[in-house]
């Protein structure tokens, strides 16, 4: 019956990021752009669209008109749907007052009615700010088959790194056990990806009992995981393998878009996995008569006359002549001017950077430290930004 | 803008040969990403023109499968939009092959009368410009025009083309056939006339057993309506041949052109979006003042090129002065020059092509060479 | 639904009569505010079947004109959604009219052979019925069918229908032409089939020149292909003479019926929303027993009647067991029974129309009486 | 050019409508049921697109999902366009912390950024409660050929209820020279109907000025008006005849529909100006074989065993047999049990009269005194509601 909906998904994508520095200042974490010519939600979404979900509610609060604009109709990922598709779900005033999320668990309470309006069976719940292909479908699958109350996709990580993660213990069926949240001595390898599924009655009375609680953080990892695992609920351990990375750091979401340079990583030449992507209306990116471009990935509207190597070039960012991007991402419309030099750096969208200026550097020893350049900064001809620093005010000539 | 566009996709020759056996000339691939008849759709929704027909005759299942719901171009409406209007759909239409506008005009007129816009916007769906039909209605009007013809002054004439006698602003004559020589205001098949007017000329038109807009309606009423010119300065050219083919793509490499077309305050060209990743230059590649699609993998030498989506140079390849259409492969050590790659053909490993800058090779859609 | 589906939206015969003088029979206007079409388009949306093509021949205008883009059905999609198949849009399409539906799904091989269901769901345009392919699929896949075909017990058969003689599930002969007497399995025209195996049926039986999908497809493999029937227990009834028409659209006067079809936990008959007005019961109005669309204005009697959207029943006029279809008007003192009037139409002041229950009067779209 | 907008609209839906009493518990006042069919939002949502307006901002922060999910993609309007549509403009937290709206001003003010993506050259400043068919394109045509600074829509309305309305005071060529919210003594009729058009740059402006003044309440009518009409800029009237309500009270939104059966005062069958609505699937209406029904609305869905007379029936309420309905609103999916009796009422969306109950009566003197059944109530049979009592709870038969 295809007006109700047998699994919706849960975009929590209210993080504020403030990890990404000057990236977020005036986007949500979810809007950073990705990979060329993607953002970080595209994954998430077109994941969704891809598995047969084409319902998504994306809860979010902060600095929201850069998500909402890109979001739009959400005919990108195919779902401006008459029935389902994506709503943006921020808070609002009940009664009397309003409030604002207070923790992720808070702000699926809030859109309880949202929910029970599309009336669900499963709810799938995401987090905006990873970057991974997965197919739902085939973990809603096995919740299924598994009767399961709640599944919990899990990847294997490094033991010597468990210790930074949420680890679940799971006896030889995959039902969790126990879960420990960064713990010191992991007694397993499996970290939460942060993807769950929950059978919707049974998350909804759990929300409600959760709510009720003053003590609680309204936290899903602190606190309703943890309570419904201690009340004996069936929790089950969906394993994933693949690609998956936390893009929640400058580090990382650098590592992320090199990551896309090294063959079979994460492919996305998939036309059985497509991530979907809201780009402007522009020309094939043009690569000039001097210029030189070697292990590099270029987008739409992209003009290079310079020297591009390991890097990735977003749609409309233009490099002149003369200068050398090396281990870098250009972000959308950025510019780098005439023999400017930007080396294991990320230049945020609309940036200008001046000829002959000097972004970041190879790394001494040790692992390297990216320069940033935030959005819409300038920076002067012949300035020098350091290697790891940031940048969000312009920069004038040294 | 209080109008609505009729683009004509239907082909009137087989002047691009092999490029248009299975297609019509408004869905071939230009640009390295976009369609003929892109042009004339996104013209139409810059002009702020949201109800628009395309005339189809045959052929034109690839252009129905690009132009889709018209979504990309937001043409997708409860009130107007996209029609395709292709033959035999109405109930009485008798009719064979069009044999000119004024057929075509006719079978389309009850899409036509339940119209409530003034002006009818009439065009090809062959040409390569972005034009802002809003500055061609403020014409219109301030001239009081019945009927205003956009040109361009152009010395590319070819047997078949029409150009006008202007004397100011009103055509005074219409010079049809002849081979013309030298710069002339050569037609571009464009028009602007009020609806009711276009409605009562074609059906007179038609009624006489007429053919053509340009000979049985304009030079016939040259002097009982105002007939005006309208000088369109911008980038206008008409896929019409190979040699015209090949030479729009590679005016695209000029930095004046791309911007005029596609970077016009205008406007931007709107195509099917095809969520293609990025291009992919591997090591090896070695490119050279050329246009390059989403979703190209290259690890070859390529120079005054335009790579359409999803195309692969393979190792030590060199490729110049050629379209390699979507999705289509040159393999490794292979040498081209000159050459048009229509879609998901194959170049061999090592294998040699070399064509002249007027006489492309052209390789057929899904050839393996 | 792992499926796409097809819609033969073509008119076999003119059993419709002048109602299908303008339109193929699935966009005959029906239940007041529906084409015949909705039923098949909702029953695919309303199985999660989110692929459709729909197969024109001619005389299709208005099909295109109701089904539009497919937004109504949430068909308006990026991948997949609603596609019109009109004839000679191929470029290898050489055929003349279709012959049956293996010509029709010949032409449509490419749609088909492009898309990546697992199953193709088959059917005619001209169902009045609300079915869970769904269901239809489950048992399918239980039965590990090769081909699942849909029929009803009925006692109407006439000339040209096709009934099945079954062994339990199974399909042993196909009853083809012959009148059929008495409660028979009369074929819904319905079927599913593995994609893959409908590509390799229909090539090998176009090789030899054959039409029929029951005659040269089901019947000829009854013995080396699993062909089972589904029995479809709810209200169907196709639309294929003016007497069917005319008792479809009475027995939506039932609650039942009425019921089963609109409020269906399967899910809703979707159709193009016109945004008319509630309808306008002014004084003297006297309705019983008729639905009533929106945008009516209704001042006289009405009994057992189907009134279209924007129907103006004048004042003091008698209109019982009819169907008056959109946009006419009855005026003042007309006195019509067992009438069907066609869009567009009005009937005079006074005047009087009075038919039989097997032989209505039918009065033509635009028509002025 | 199409990307920019040469004019879009900001509509205010943010009102928790108290007056309206139990029809606005769960929902915002610009989603209640209106005319058979609409709700209250399709009018000038209708009139926006008629006009040529296809980019609105939706306000809202009082209980959004009705209206939410009833505006949608915006598909019934013709909004869900790729560049524009209806876009629900919540408030948002910017920096650390989040603000509702304290006035109407600011929350146009906290939408500046939407505003500015679209870069029009005008904002047309919009009501959610308003009934009423407006050429917005024709007010805009004036206020451009004035090269006014504002211009705001007024009504001429009876000199002796002039002192009910904001006024305003114009000069003979229509240059507003004095506004007074509800003057003792009135010096003009002509009402102020609450839709405005601003020079956007002009109105960014005093937006600006008035959120940094403390002593502000930050709304139009009381801030933003005068201290225009202080600094001297050219503001205009621009006169409006035609049906115009407001619907903001029991009486006046009873009356609005009343007015809908008499002939010639709100036309709603004009081809050339639609009022577009979103509506469920389903059947025309059916009268049944011992109904009667005269001077009254019928929609889509309805099914009328009984006996109605001036009243509106909205898609998908029924009428049992015997039930007697007079000069009342039956909203969506309510139930009129056998025998009842419902004579000036309004019965709530999805509400229940038992057999045989009362729900109000005719006026014995004055005006007629409204009974409300809140939507969702249940009222037993052969209870009685009587006249002017409003219900918010379930009705036991007494």
């Amino acid at each position: 019956m295809y007006l109700k909906k047998n699994c919706i998904a849960m975009l929590l994508a209210g993080g504020q990021g403030s990890r990404l520095g000057v990236l977020t200042k005036r986007m949500a974490k979810p809007a950073i752009p990705f990979g060329g010519k993607y953002r970080i939600i595209d994954f998430p979404l077109s994941n969704c669209i891809n598995s047969g979900i084409d319902t998504v509610g994306v809860l979010t609060q902060y600095q929201p008109y850069v998500l909402n604009s890109y979001i739009g109709n959400g005919q990108p990922w195919d779902m401006d749907r008459i029935r389902g598709g994506v709503s943006i779900l921020p808070p609002y005033v009940r009664g009397k007052d309003g409030e604002w999320y207070t923790g992720t668990a808070n702000a699926i309470y809030q859109n309880i009615n949202y929910i029970d309006m599309n009336d669900p069976e499963y709810v799938l719940l995401l987090s905006g700010d990873h970057i991974y292909k997965m197919d739902y479908d085939r973990m809603l699958r096995e919740h299924v088959a598994n009767k399961a109350d709640a599944t919990i996709a899990v990847l294997e990580v490094p033991m010597q790194e468990a210790s930074r993660f949420g680890i679940m213990n799971a006896d030889e069926d995959g039902r969790i056990t126990e879960f420990e949240e960064k713990p010191k001595h992991p007694k397993s390898n499996k970290a939460s990806m942060g993807i769950y599924i929950f059978t919707w009655k049974k998350l909804r009375h759990y929300l409600e009992l959760d709510e009720q609680d003053p003590n609680s953080s309204k936290d899903f990892g602190k606190n309703i995981i943890p309570r419904m695992l201690a009340d004996g609920q069936r929790m089950m351990a969906y394993n994933f393998s693949g690609y998956w990375k936390d893009v929640g750091t400058i580090d990382s979401l650098w590592e992320a878009n090199m990551d896309l340079l090294k063959p079979n990583l994460l492919n996305l030449h998939d036309d059985g996995w497509r991530i979907y992507s809201r780009t402007p209306a522009q020309a094939p990116h043009y690569v000039g008569s001097d210029a030189t471009v070697e292990n590099s990935l270029l987008t739409e509207g992209s003009v290079v006359n310079g020297d591009v190597r390991d890097s990735v070039i977003f749609h409309g960012a233009r490099i002149a002549k003369g200068a050398v991007v090396r281990k870098s991402i250009v972000m959308p419309d950025a510019v780098i001017g005439e023999d400017a030099v930007v080396e294991y750096a990320i230049v945020g969208e609309n940036a200008k950077v001046g000829a002959k200026a000097v972004i970041g550097g190879p790394p001494r020893q040790g692992d390297p430290q990216i320069a940033v350049v935030g959005p819409d900064i300038t920076v002067e001809d012949c300035a020098i930004v350091k290697p790891g620093e940031m940048m969000s005010a312009d920069v004038a000539a040294r | 803008m209080n109008a609505l566009a009729i683009i004509f996709a239907y082909a009137n020759n087989d002047k691009l040969k092999e490029l248009t056996e299975k297609r019509t000339p408004a869905s071939v691939p230009i640009g390295g990403r976009y369609r003929v008849v892109d042009f004339a759709l996104s013209n139409m929704i810059n002009s702020n023109i949201t109800k628009v027909g395309i005339i189809t005759r045959n052929n034109y299942q690839s252009l129905m499968d690009h132009v889709g719901n018209g979504k990309e171009w937001d043409l997708s409406r409860k009130r107007d939009g996209l029609y395709i209007l292709p033959p035999y759909a109405q109930y009485d239409s008798n009719m064979q092959e069009y044999g000119g506008w004024i057929d075509a005009l006719s079978a389309a007129m009850t899409f036509i009368r339940r119209s409530r816009e003034k002006y009818v916007v009439l065009t090809t769906g062959e040409y390569v410009c972005n034009i802002d039909y809003e500055e061609v209605l403020a014409q219109h009007e301030k001239s009081e025009a019945d009927i205003t013809c956009i040109y361009r002054r152009d010395d590319r004439g070819t047997t078949g083309d029409i150009a006008y006698t202007l004397e100011g602003d009103r055509i005074t004559d219409v010079l049809l056939g002849a081979g013309v020589e030298g710069e002339q205001n050569m037609s571009m098949d464009m028009f602007i006339i009020e609806r009711q007017m276009l409605e009562n000329l074609v059906r007179e038109a038609a009624m006489r057993g007429q053919k053509s807009l340009a000979r049985d309606i304009i030079r016939r009423h040259l002097n009982t309506l105002k007939i005006f010119g309208y000088e369109f300065k911008g980038y206008a050219r008409r896929v019409d041949s190979v040699q015209a083919y090949m030479q729009i793509n590679m005016d695209m490499l000029q930095e004046d052109v791309r911007e005029e077309l596609f970077n016009n305050p205008n406007g931007r060209i709107y195509t099917k979006v095809r969520d293609e990743m990025p291009a992919q230059y591997l090591e090896g590649a070695r490119v050279r003042n050329s246009l390059v699609a989403d979703g190209c993998i290259i690890e070859g030498e390529v120079e005054n090129c335009v790579l359409a989506r999803g195309v692969r140079i393979g190792k030590g390849a060199k490729v110049s002065n050629s379209i390699i259409l979507q999705k289509s492969e040159v393999l490794a050590e292979a040498h081209l020059e000159h050459v048009i790659v229509d879609k998901d053909a194959i170049v061999r490993t090592g294998r040699t092509l070399i064509g002249r800058e007027n006489l492309p090779v052209l390789i057929g859609k899904g050839m393996v060479i």
